[in-house]
């Protein structure tokens, strides 16, 4: 198998679908001419042309409400947002629209529409720009949540999330694009909805998603040095949520953390753990941990960023306190 | 000369003359028979309709004289919460337009949406909505999938004077008139924005002004005057039909009645209704109609009493017509089931 | 103690507020000539004229920023939102510019500004205009988040968030607006950050704010026929959040039923549960239990909107289910 | 006379003949070797500043004229991210100014707030912002305190291009004109956003027209002219301090550098540059003075080495201070103690 960047595995992705589905497009700031400003639909413009692959001027609203307006009227639209921090801009268009359209017209309206772009915290982009959106999103009725964290992943659920007949949230992460994985040729999907077992293990349930992934494996490693074994699952659709492996998992493992980049309160992280603790209260050994970023706006610095953030010691230092070692 | 320009773009075949005008003369009363019953047992004891219900009265040519124009295979209109009105002109039934607002299993939206949200896909009106500017862009959608699929469709965007203050306003009509979507913004100026006066929420008293900067049409239009609406509409119609772009129209209108059904309307002098009285859209059609010697009195007793019969049935059946069942509670979130694999 | 409406509680604050501070004012839509949509202000621009009581067009996004950048510079404006449902379209000047102005510029700005409205399901007003934001902006460092349950705790709320120095979302309820209560005249204020017993019991701690208040308060009430005694919390802050007192309370009770109107996922529930399962678990006899509302749009059927939302009935099976009876 | 105008207007007191427009051609001066040395320190190897870049150079002109107009104990300026430039001509050191883009905590904010964030309290700099459009609103408000308080102050609010198509713009704009507030909305079109020409990117290519549906004085300035900056923009100060309201103007200009450090500028020719520099307000203003006497090649040489020192000593100022103490993550959020009890 071919081994590519996340950012093409994106870009096959969009390709391959817009290649099967005439319905299928690309709008979003900078997507064409600029070939996106991290270089993910690069070459698309010159291969499907400007009624395909449209530049936006940098007005979120209209264009996210246009991908939903557009969706409700048979197109299948991929909008980019340049950073998923910028969709708080348009998040009435996201939060009230895209989620409730179907709702409010009793079924008359399907809304295909991907929405996708980089989140979470990349590298000294400051406050405003490093926002986790995911428990933004992940909360609300009628949108779907995907988070990939490797290439391979990325280009399966992309597909699934083109070809999904509701509004998908496709949160990517900047810091992954240049990672590389292998991506067969080709046509495959991923199921939404269904989480993945990176890493098989007996004594405690790692739960993360997208960047968090490599820092929960190296987590991993590291515990095997020291006679720990960690079940690693990435959950890859954050809503809906798949709780059937999470609840095979801790009932053998008793013990879970879940490791999330955003502030913890109200976050996915609490989202997730009241679901175990609703759903498995008595198989838990210890309680239902989590790693979160600090409760500050994120800063410039980047020591005072990187103590911010979750990380491999973070992870390992929380297994030990709820393995009581 | 309106009469000719409206047959031409009018999906109504009119087998005598004068028939197509009696239609919309008939529909204008249809909807103001509608509203003011609604008002009725909106208000009376034991009150069967909740939520916020905002009323069309007055403003009946604006919708009607869209309609004329609307090519039902491949327009789409969508529009605020004030939206009974557009939705009996593209022909909605009265029974589930009434049934929506009882929030009845026979509504137009299954008694989920509300006055606020009708809704009838099957002849493109994707909705009424209640976030004040948030259709902007929604329709700007619409009118991009008929830009993309070359279908040589429209889409009637409509919103009120106060909504050309959502910064939507601004990014929308830029971004259609960059790629030149067949969009038509129509504000229906009735002057009031709730209680507020437009001379108070927009700095520019001209509102056609506020459209002057994207490079668009613009212009002000007798909003009360269903042949001049049909008229100039038709114009930003054509223009858009042959993908030279969008036009933004201000419709200038009055509602009779208050800004939803706990307005006091304070604001408003018995001398101004007056005056707007003068001006009632249906009083002006009915007057340019008899001129014309299309209709007679006798016409107009027997159209008040259909449409008061349409308007009672109604009103009998969305009594009549169950509660959605609780299950119903949680149909229509998603159209998939998951896990999805495709 | 004179009996008095909510929204008469409200007017006083701001009343006593603006007669004690020139630099507090208040905007919004139809706050002005038209006395409020709700009528809360009403009387004020008659009182104080218009320069300190400014209707605005409907631009959510413009007089959101103004109330903020005004507070960088010296005023203490009060921003009315006719519903927190409408705060939405100007999320970004919330989310970003009224919690990160401080901590970016290395705290050379204090940002004393209030936000106030009402919020939740109010009476058949349908999906898009019965949100619940308290998750949204209860997570965010930065903001201050209060929800009041009483026309006294209402008043001596709102004068001490117009007072603080710091962003203030203020959330009211339109359903509550004629509530009448004890409110004394002059002046008083009640701390933020300080949590109520609004009822004491010993087998269960119930914990809600705003609307729910009275609806625990009723279940209690029922609950003691059995001989349960619930012991009810009203947070009445919701960020910072009043842990030791929830701690205290749990510490006698060793159960506890959170009531959020939100859906559950990731809302605010979920936000307090996690922090008593992370601080109290070993003092926990069961579950730490929510009764929120479904996780569906709100729909405009008043049957149906009332069977989605959290009820008495609710409150009491869900003690029943973790009291084990 | 448009010396006499901008020595009306300026802070700064003169002892001798053209010594406010050698301070000028200084500060242009300063701010280009800033931004230019920022490009280097940026580029090479152990890079020691990171994230978002944004260079102003080529837009001195923009920045220096509005501190010509600018009174600082009562004005305030508000700004996206590319702020170096006018944070500069405010009157902050090179020393906070690099050590912020350092992220240590002798910076301007901190070591918090980076390259987007730069602000000073004691002279109204209210700061860049990184949203797009989400500073308007925000200048909007500080317009608001100065209308409030009665003080004669303005807020210069200023954004690019491509931020006119936010929603704010239009929110904003309606809202300053409707209350007469004393701001003056100033789009500093450098006729790119990122890599999108201003007619990709605005339907009305003529961007003062953006401006026109406000009841507001729009027009578009030269903004590589310092002395037409002061004299143009000098109007709007006037026009607002005495009450009658906000303006909008575009200054037109041009960035050398890219959009920000990532930028390949693969969108621009080598002609275009060239022309550009024909017009470089240094160039400009430099020749201008000459010709007025007001300097010569000593002046230059001396005034260029002044400003090479002043950054370098920023650079090693920056490079030898602390980053911020990791418990500074926790300062600086909200400015109470909770509970709180006033
Ligand atoms: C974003 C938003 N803000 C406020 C409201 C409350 N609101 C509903 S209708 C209305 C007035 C709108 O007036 P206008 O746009 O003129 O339409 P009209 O009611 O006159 O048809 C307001 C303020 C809302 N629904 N959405
Ligand atoms: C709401 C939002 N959308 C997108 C971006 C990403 N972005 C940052 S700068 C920029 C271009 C802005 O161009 P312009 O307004 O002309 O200012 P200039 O950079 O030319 O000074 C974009 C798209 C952002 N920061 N905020
Ligand atoms: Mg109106
Ligand atoms: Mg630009």
């Amino acid at each position: 198998m071919p081994e590519i960047q996340f950012r093409e595995a994106l870009r096959q992705a969009m390709t391959e679908e817009m290649e099967r589905d005439e319905n299928v497009m690309l709008m979003g700031e900078e997507v064409g001419e600029y070939n996106g400003a991290y270089k993910v639909s690069e070459g698309m413009l010159a291969k499907f042309g400007p009624r395909r692959v449209l530049d936006t001027p940098i007005s979120e609203s209209a264009f996210s409400g246009i991908g939903v307006g557009a969706a409700m009227c048979g197109l299948r639209p991929i909008v980019e947002f340049m950073s998923w921090s910028f969709s708080l801009v348009a998040f009435d268009q996201l939060y009230n629209n895209a989620a409730n359209v179907r709702y409010m017209s009793g079924g008359q309206f399907k809304v295909p529409v991907v929405f996708r772009g980089g989140n979470g915290i990349a590298h000294q982009l400051g406050a405003t720009h490093s926002h986790r959106v995911e428990a933004l999103y992940s909360r609300v009725p009628g949108l779907v949540v995907v988070s990939p964290s490797t290439p391979y992943d990325a280009k399966g659920l992309l597909k699934s999330s083109i070809r999904c007949d509701d509004p998908v949230m496709f949160l990517e992460s900047e810091l992954m694009l240049n990672d590389r994985g292998e991506v067969p040729e080709g046509d495959y999907t991923i199921p939404l909805g269904v989480a993945d077992i990176k890493r098989a293990g007996d004594d405690v349930t790692l739960i993360c998603w997208s960047k968090c992934v490599k820092m929960c494996l190296k987590a991993a490693e590291e515990l095997e040095k020291h006679d720990v074994s960690a079940e690693v699952i990435d959950l890859r659709t954050l809503r809906p949520l798949d709780m059937p492996m999470i609840a095979e998992s801790i009932r053998k493992t008793h013990r879970c953390v879940v490791v999330d980049e955003d502030w913890g309160y109200c976050g996915m992280g609490d989202g997730i753990r009241a679901k175990i603790y609703d759903e498995l209260f008595d198989e838990l050994d210890a309680p239902v941990a989590r790693v979160s970023s600090e409760e500050v706006p994120v800063p410039f610095n980047h020591h005072l960023e990187l103590a911010m953030q979750p990380s491999v010691e973070k992870v390992i230092a929380k297994v030990n306190e709820i393995c009581y070692r | 000369m309106s009469v000719a320009h409206s047959v031409e773009h009018s999906p109504v075949k009119s087998e005598t003359v004068g028939q197509v005008e009696r239609d919309r003369l008939r529909m204008m009363m249809l909807i103001r028979r509608f509203e003011e019953r609604t008002y009725q047992e909106y208000t009376k004891p034991g009150q069967r309709i909740g939520g916020f219900c905002h009323l069309y009265s007055g403003q009946e040519a604006v919708a009607v004289g869209i309609a004329a124009l609307y090519q039902k295979e491949k327009d789409y209109l969508i529009n605020g919460y004030r939206d009974h009105g557009h939705s009996l002109a593209l022909g909605m039934e009265a029974r589930p337009a009434m049934a929506e607002l009882f929030g009845r299993a026979t509504g137009c939206s299954k008694g989920k949406g509300g006055s606020m949200h009708y809704f009838q896909a099957e002849v493109g009106n994707i909705g009424g909505h209640g976030i004040v500017g948030g259709q902007i862009p929604l329709g700007t959608g619409a009118a991009f999938s008929c830009w993309y699929k070359k279908t040589g469709g429209v889409c009637f965007t409509l919103f009120g004077d106060g909504a050309i203050n959502q910064g939507t306003f601004n990014e929308a009509l830029n971004l259609a008139s960059l790629w030149k979507l067949p969009c038509i913004y129509i504000v229906e100026n009735n002057h009031m924005a709730m209680g507020t006066q437009v001379d108070r929420s927009s700095a520019e008293r001209d509102l056609a002004k506020r459209g002057s900067g994207f490079n668009m049409p613009f212009r002000n239009v007798d909003g009360n005057d269903v042949d001049v609406v049909i008229e100039e509409f038709g114009k930003a119609v054509d223009r858009a039909r042959r993908g030279e772009g969008p036009s933004y129209l201000v419709a200038n209108t009055y509602r009779f009645r208050g800004h939803s059904m706990s307005d006091a309307m304070k604001y408003r002098t018995k001398e101004e209704l007056e005056r707007a009285r003068q001006r009632d859209p249906i009083t002006i059609y009915d007057k340019r109609l008899r001129e014309r010697g299309f209709i007679d009195d006798a016409w107009v007793e027997s159209t008040e009493s259909e449409v008061r019969s349409i308007v009672d049935d109604a009103v009998k059946f969305a009594d009549a017509s169950p509660h959605p069942d609780l299950s119903e509670l949680y149909t229509d979130i998603l159209s998939e089931n998951y896990p999805l694999q495709k």
